[in-house]
């Protein structure tokens, strides 16, 4: 979707806020926002990329106002009432109310160690054999998907180059709308800074994206 | 997705504190003599009670009624609404778009406000808001249903991204059945939105109501 | 610029909301925000692409969270306050603290409406003949200036057709910087739905801007 | 035109706001089993205290000594840095961008913040921000000069828009006057910064410690 995550090339947003010796967590619940969110999705009930949808689906005003983990909350909650996890009732009075329906998937304390060292890769056996090596010249296309997307819109029209086949991975525009994970070809491509940003632009730039197949045509 | 929590519950706050800001300004602006308070009564008196979409359905109605009229605005539109007296700030350059049976126009402005100011006054909220403003030139059709207008599927749309000095006023169809109608029963039929493309002149039967 | 109020194809923002029979202020202070506006235009010296500027020349977060006449107002503010009419301490006390720098002169109350009727005519003498004629076959160049320009992102790169020719008039991305009016000649530009927004596009849309000649290329 | 930048609204009031919101997630969280109270805790202290930057520094330092490793690195940088002992979350698959004399890495995510979290730990705020999210991949050298790098002129500058399958890893340049360091001492001299690439590492001279 073109909402207010997709902000490459923007204008306007001021100065970058470096801050020295930064800590991990700026506050307490943000230790807490991050841990239930990575807890939670051990339990299976949303896939990470409709996750990133719904914090992207946010208005742009509200996901440009809200703190990093600010947004992490605020789009829990709207999971976990699009998903039947909790009532607004509950959310509201800050308990779960009687009679409590209780999970069946959790992530154990001694468990945590190896999820951290696992992950969840993403890559998938190859349905078939790559459109595209290395050194093709390719074009983004001209997509506007309402729906989630990985491919920023400052790439779309734009040819570049491939420069690198990743595999074979979980398609993110369909599994956040669980359409299953349709698995397709990942290429790292490489574009000319001045091809995405105009002739006047910096000619020593180039920028390099991740896009899966359905993203890219020949150039 | 998820419709919870859209709300923006600072907007209470923020309003008093923009009126109270306001009236800063004004009282400094006052006191250095850059304004002089009269000067603002009489804008804002302007285009709260005189200029409004009653100018532009004025033009429309003539529109229907003279065809000499019609083609003389068609042809440049900026002296034809001229000669019903109507000029100046926000419309010095305007131009009509004919609406036809197979062409529906609409106009936006998506990086600010563009109006014609002249013919409709000053625009109404949601034509200078986010939702109108970004999906009016993505998603026409879809933005005609939030207005609860549907548009046969094989009418073209044409949507003017108003994002000069031109200023776009729509020239709807005349509804039918007003034949032999005068100018001024017309201009009752000619709203706002149907000067915009965001909607159409009301019926006779509307009118009725 | 790239700024937040480059809206036109971004998702998010939800449904239209037109209110039954709208008044033409929603509170007192809009009309004053409104009305000091534009008496100061007068003896302020800022032309209008200036002022446009200013309100879309902040923060996205801002911009978007902010009501349309509290856009106006910030913009105003920023006005004055550049050119030292007005200082921050003024406003924050709600008087004048300083001596009012000299101005050319105000908008006086009896000015009102010829000021208005005269408008502000932008269309201006030349002797250079337009690169362009109707049916002609362009391209929106892909600039991405970081100040004024009036070529919305969404139709750079694409390609389309000069409907018409419309004069030569003041060119806003010069004005608004004060580097001067710099005239060039303007052309409504129709493109396709399906150009524009790819098979995601409406097929029987077509959209119109007005873009300068510096804007457009030969497609 | 730098005034009004500040978002008062986004401190106080959202702070505690979100507490009390958090607090409402866990307790019916917890009450519902989806989440293990030590669970929580575990993974509060596997980021805020185990996993840092301090992780990514050992591959650099060992690349810097260690040539067989480094050609390893680069061209399967999930292997080599799995085999001292980092990978996982976030980290599957790790790419190492080696800067030379004449290229310069820099990783962003514009999307939302991917990030190499095994090596790097959790991505401090300005990587998250929308100031570094929209203008790294337009102007990078505007950021890296915010940063206090001046790179030469024509050095090629080469961003990496990090959407979410592969995490990044930039191996800065080895200080020169650190011949025959050991690869402990050298670690010292890798900065978080210099591992994304808004920043070099350190000089010599420049570790203090």
């Amino acid at each position: 979707m073109n909402g207010a995550a997709d902000m490459g090339g923007m204008h306007g947003f001021g100065p970058i806020g470096i801050e020295a010796n930064e800590p991990v967590f700026h506050a307490e619940w943000e230790k807490k926002a991050f841990a239930l969110n990575m807890a939670i999705g051990v339990a299976n009930i949303w896939n990470l990329d409709a996750f990133r949808f719904a914090r992207e689906s946010l208005p742009p005003s509200q996901y440009l106002n809200l703190s990093y983990y600010g947004l992490w909350v605020v789009t829990l909650e709207n999971m976990m009432l699009d998903h039947g996890v909790a009532t607004s009732e509950e959310i509201k009075a800050g308990h779960a109310q009687a009679p409590v329906k209780k999970s069946k998937r959790t992530i154990a304390a001694a468990d945590v160690a190896n999820m951290v060292r696992c992950g969840s890769p993403y890559n998938r056996p190859s349905p078939g054999p790559a459109l595209f090596k290395i050194g093709d010249r390719v074009r983004a296309r001209n997509i506007h998907p309402k729906t989630h997307t990985r491919l920023p819109r400052y790439v779309r029209g734009h040819a570049g180059e491939v420069t690198r086949v990743v595999g074979c991975h979980v398609f993110p525009d369909s599994n956040a709308i669980n359409a299953g994970e349709d698995p397709r070809w990942l290429y790292t491509v490489r574009f000319d800074g001045r091809e995405l940003w105009g002739e006047n632009s910096d000619p020593t730039v180039r920028v390099s994206i991740e896009a899966w197949e359905p993203y890219l045509e020949p150039a | 997705m998820s419709g919870h929590d859209h709300d923006h519950d600072h907007e209470h706050s923020e309003l008093s504190e923009t009126q109270l800001r306001v009236r800063a300004l004004e009282t400094v602006l006052t006191e250095k003599g850059y304004v002089d308070p009269a000067t603002l009564d009489i804008l804002i008196e302007t285009y709260e009670k005189k200029v409004g979409p009653r100018n532009g359905a004025r033009v429309v109605a003539r529109a229907w009624a003279d065809p000499a009229y019609r083609a003389r605005l068609l042809k440049d539109a900026t002296p034809a609404i001229g000669e019903i007296g109507y000029a100046g700030r926000q419309g010095e350059h305007i131009v009509a778009l004919e609406n036809t049976p197979k062409l529906h126009n609409m106009v936006v402005c998506t990086l600010c406000s563009c109006y014609p100011w002249p013919v409709l006054g000053l625009p109404p909220v949601w034509y200078k808001s986010a939702p109108y403003r970004s999906r009016a030139v993505s998603d026409p059709r879809g933005v005609l249903a939030d207005f609860g207008v549907r548009l046969p599927a094989d009418t073209n749309i044409r949507i003017w991204d108003s994002t000069a000095e031109i200023r776009y006023l729509v020239l709807p169809m005349r509804p039918a059945g007003t034949e032999g109608w005068s100018e001024e029963k017309l201009a009752d039929l000619v709203t706002r939105d149907s000067m915009i493309g965001t909607g159409l002149p009301k019926s006779p039967k509307d009118l009725a109501k | 610029m790239n700024g937040g109020q480059d809206l036109g194809g971004m998702h998010g923002h939800g449904p239209i909301e037109p209110e039954a029979n709208e008044p033409v202020f929603h509170a007192e202070w809009e009309k004053r925000a409104f009305a000091l506006t534009l008496a100061m235009g007068m003896p302020g010296g800022w032309n209008i692409d200036m002022s446009r500027f200013a309100r879309e020349n902040r923060s996205p977060a801002d911009y978007l969270a902010m009501s349309y006449y509290q856009i106006w107002l910030a913009g105003l503010i920023d006005l004055i306050e550049e050119r030292g009419l007005v200082g921050e301490d003024e406003i924050e006390a709600g008087h004048s603290l300083h001596t009012p720098k000299p101005v050319k002169r105000i908008l006086s109350p009896a000015d009102v409406a010829k000021t208005l009727h005269r408008g502000g005519p932008t269309e201006r003498e030349t002797n250079t003949a337009p690169a362009f004629k109707p049916g002609d076959r362009v391209r929106a160049k892909n600039i991405n200036p970081p100040t004024h320009t009036r070529l919305p992102r969404y139709v750079r790169g694409h390609a389309g057709t000069i409907e018409r020719v419309i004069g030569c008039h003041v060119f806003p991305d010069s004005n608004a910087t004060g580097a001067g009016e710099n005239p060039q000649w303007l052309y409504t530009v129709r493109f396709d739905g399906r150009e524009l927004w790819g098979p995601d596009g409406d097929p029987a849309s077509e959209i119109s801007v007005d873009a300068w000649e510096p804007y457009l290329e030969p497609a | 035109m730098t005034h009004d930048h500040d978002h008062s609204h986004d401190h106080g009031s959202e702070l505690s706001e979100m507490q009390l919101r958090v607090r409402a997630l866990e307790s019916i969280l917890l009450e519902k089993e989806y989440v293990d109270p030590a669970a929580l805790d575990a993974l509060i202290e596997t980021y805020e205290k185990k996993i840092g930057p301090r992780n990514g520094a050992r591959v650099v330092a060992k690349a810097w000594v260690d040539p067989e490793f480094r050609r390893w690195l680069f061209e399967d940088g999930t292997a080599a840095i799995e085999s001292i002992g980092y990978g996982g979350r976030s980290g599957n698959h790790l790419v190492a961008l080696e800067n030379t004399a004449s290229i310069h890495n820099m990783v962003v995510c514009t999307l939302c913040s991917c990030y190499p979290w095994a090596v790097l730990g959790l991505p401090p705020l300005w990587y998250k921000s929308a100031p570094y999210r929209s203008r790294t991949v337009a102007d990078p050298r505007g950021v890296l000069r915010e940063f206090g790098i001046e790179l030469p002129k024509d050095t090629e500058i080469r961003v990496w828009d990090s959407t979410a399958e592969l995490r990044y890893l930039v191996i800065p340049l080895r200080p020169p006057g650190t011949e025959s360091w050991s690869e402990e001492k050298l670690a010292e001299l890798v900065t978080r910064d210099s591992m994304i690439g808004t920043g070099l590492a350190k000089l010599p001279q420049e570790n203090t410690r």
